[in-house]
């Protein structure tokens, strides 16, 4: 059971971590460079 | 008739410019000398002109061809001696040229032919890394007149040719177009009638040998 | 097509030229594996029983160092002699150049191998005989093609020793669970030896026919 | 909110959704028990990741074919989030096959060509990074994905062949019943419907990084600022 627990926090963390920090590279980049 | 056309080339290294649009027309059987500073993208636009690099961005074109394309087609006629000689120091200085003329699809008697062209017939069977430097040079320059090119890409082949190096070039580009770059400004305007001097990557002036910008 | 094989024999002629004359390169990697299966023959603690269980092993790993090592070198030598670009400015395919250069380095190898596979009979007391070296032979072709193209990729770029076994062995994997397989059954284990020799025939065709396709990509300007 | 933000949103919500699929619709296998409900993200995380490195190979293969910038920067987008996507599928794999079979790790042909996949995939981004920027670094990286691509089945096909050889414990994966084989095939959608948001913002991020492309020709422009010497 334990393993479950670990196996989904590990996802939860690996692909909501990745997505949060690209989405936050993405804003600074944008606001860098504001043309459009 | 143009055998060399090259409209804004430019070259980047990562985010540094080597070479800003550069224009260039060649007539055949013209020698041009380029002349610059170290790092004003004179190695840069003679590895594009011979189509060992390819630019960034521009045009080129060399005997009609889009040189970007036909880059195997056009290296039958196109002979190139970069700074490093590019031999192979294990095998002598027969055997680089006969391995060379095998690759170049000519018939291996070209070696010893060009070997005396170039005054190495006495060393022909000393290994490559034995020679002296302007030994070197020197096979460097036999292997890229192998194939008789017709448009010749030198760069600064006199650094160790030694006293008769300006003979020796002039031999070898008799009755072909070729691209020099030197720092000998005085071999530049010898050998050839027009000079393209660049600085920083860019083109500061096209002379004709009457009146050479210092 | 016939200009593309005279290319790629006198490309491997140079490079096996060359190495007779400096030899550094073929006793280096005999000395090398040799050395491996004195460490292996002490790490494993052999004995006459599980010997035919270890020894396969301990050659595929010695054989597949070895050849990171001989790949390696011979591209570095062009680099460092800036002769690669030298060939290059030739109207030579760059195919019939990375057959040439591919070949010379498995010739190379089975060099090695000669002495390989001979030390590994003498210090293991595993048998000799003809399958274990079609095996072997079989594998180099194909794990040289690989090893050659990436060799030929890292050789211009930093950090190579680091890149080219992150590259290689990857892809060298099947060659060892086949060639793996193939010897243990040829020392004696139970098990399929003409299914684990027809499976290095296919991934020697797989590999050799897409590294000749990609040749062109990696040997450019 | 951008529309990448709006996206990602939505991404996360069909995520969550699958979630409650996993932890509440679907039964609790009888033979494993609740350990089993790994296997939903385990084996989506593993069809993402392969689907993102088809993205590499086709952004490699145009490449290479007609050096179309934005083909090399789709390859880049993908080979990062199919590694994200590997890792997860890694990890969640040694975590399942710890409690079922006693051990993290156990040469079964699916974690060891995951194991592979990853090790390719970490080759193809440090050969980018290590490659002279621009032109250089696209093909080699577009070789490395090609290669890495026909690798990994011919990986697993070849472990699966040793197993036959060599048994070893091997998951007893009979027909899912209906429920759970409804359950995979939503919490796959969800997972691929996340990779491709993540592929997008990565696709925008190269496109921003790569800054303005340099006129007129089909260009490769120089990614990254460092000083490149020519490689001689």
């Amino acid at each position: 059971m334990i393993y479950l627990v670990i196996a989904y926090a590990f996802a939860v963390a690996v692909l909501g971590g990745y997505l949060v920090w690209s989405l936050r590279q993405l804003r600074l980049l944008e606001s860098k460079r504001p043309e459009r | 008739m143009s055998i060399l056309v090259a409209n804004g080339l430019t070259h980047w290294f990562g985010s540094q410019v080597a070479l800003e649009s550069v224009d260039l027309t060649i007539d055949t059987g013209e020698h041009m000398a380029v002349l610059g500073e170290n790092g004003a993208g004179k190695t840069t636009l003679l590895r594009i002109l011979a189509t060992a690099a390819r630019p960034t961005s521009g045009r080129l074109e060399i005997m009609g061809l889009d040189a970007l394309r036909e880059r195997r087609r056009l290296r039958r006629k196109i002979g190139f001696v970069a700074h490093a000689p590019g031999l192979y120091p294990a095998l002598s200085a027969a055997e680089n040229l006969e391995f060379f003329c095998t690759l170049q699809g000519v018939d291996r008697s070209r070696a010893a032919e060009t070997l005396g062209e170039v005054g190495l017939s006495e060393v022909a069977s000393r290994p490559a890394g034995q020679l002296s430097r302007g030994m070197q040079q020197r096979l460097a320059i036999a292997r890229a007149i192998l194939h008789d090119p017709k448009l010749l890409v030198l760069d600064e082949p006199d650094a160790s040719l030694g006293s008769d190096g300006a003979d020796l070039l002039a031999g070898v580009m008799r009755d072909r177009t070729v691209i020099l770059a030197t720092h000998d400004h005085a071999l530049a305007n010898r050998l050839c009638q027009r000079t393209l001097v660049l600085r920083h990557g860019r083109q500061v002036g096209t002379a004709t040998r009457l009146h050479i910008v210092q | 097509m016939s200009s593309t094989i005279a290319i790629a024999l006198a490309v491997a002629r140079k490079d096996l030229r060359a190495e007779w004359r400096t030899r550094e390169l073929v006793p280096a990697l005999a000395q090398f594996v040799v050395l491996a299966l004195v460490i292996a023959n002490f790490g494993f603690q052999i004995d006459a029983r599980n010997a035919p269980t270890i020894a396969p092993g301990v050659l595929w790993m010695a054989l597949v160092f070895a050849g990171l090592v001989a790949f390696g070198r011979t591209f570095a030598a062009e680099r460092e002699q800036s002769s690669l670009e030298a060939m290059l400015m030739t109207p030579a395919s760059p195919v019939a150049i990375f057959a040439g250069k591919a070949l010379g380095a498995t010739l190379l190898l089975v060099g090695c191998e000669a002495v390989l596979l001979p030390a590994l009979t003498l210090f293991f007391g595993t048998p000799l005989s003809f399958p274990i070296i079609a095996t072997v032979l079989l594998a180099t072709i194909g794990m040289a093609a690989l090893g050659c193209l990436f060799a030929a990729m890292v050789a211009r770029v930093r950090a190579r020793e680091l890149l080219l076994p992150l590259l290689t062995l990857p892809l060298w994997i099947p060659f060892i669970v086949a060639g793996g397989q193939a010897v243990q059954v040829a020392m004696g284990a139970s098990g399929t030896y003409d299914q684990a020799l027809a499976l290095l025939i296919d991934f020697d065709i797989l590999f050799v026919v897409l590294t000749s396709l990609a040749a062109r990509f990696v040997l450019d300007e | 909110m951008n529309r990448y933000e709006k996206a990602a949103a939505a991404a996360v919500a069909l995520m969550v959704l699958a979630a409650g699929a996993i932890f509440l619709f679907a039964p609790t296998d009888a033979l494993q028990g609740p350990v089993q409900r790994i296997f939903y993200l385990h084996v989506s995380s593993a069809i993402a990741a392969y689907g993102c490195f088809a993205v590499v190979l086709l952004g490699g293969a145009i490449y290479l074919r007609s050096e179309n910038l934005a083909a090399d920067r789709l390859a880049r987008a993908g080979a990062v989030v199919g590694l994200v996507f590997t890792t997860v599928c890694l990890v969640m794999g040694m975590l399942w096959a710890k409690p079922i079979w006693g051990a993290f790790w156990t040469w079964d042909a699916r974690l060891t060509s995951t194991l592979v996949l990853w090790i390719i995939y970490a080759g193809y981004l440090l050969v980018r990074r290590l490659a002279e920027p621009g032109r250089q670094a696209a093909r080699f990286a577009a070789v490395v994905g090609i290669f890495g691509f026909v690798d990994v089945p011919v990986v697993h096909f070849s472990v699966t062949w040793w197993r036959t050889v060599h048994p070893g414990p091997v998951i007893v994966n009979d027909a899912l019943p209906p429920e759970m084989l409804a359950t995979f095939l939503f919490t796959m959608a969800c997972t691929l419907a996340l990779a491709a948001v993540m592929i997008a913002i990565r696709y925008r991020l190269e496109t921003l990084a790569d800054g303005p492309v340099p006129e007129p020709a089909k260009v490769v422009a120089a990614v990254g600022s460092r000083d490149a010497e020519p490689v001689r």
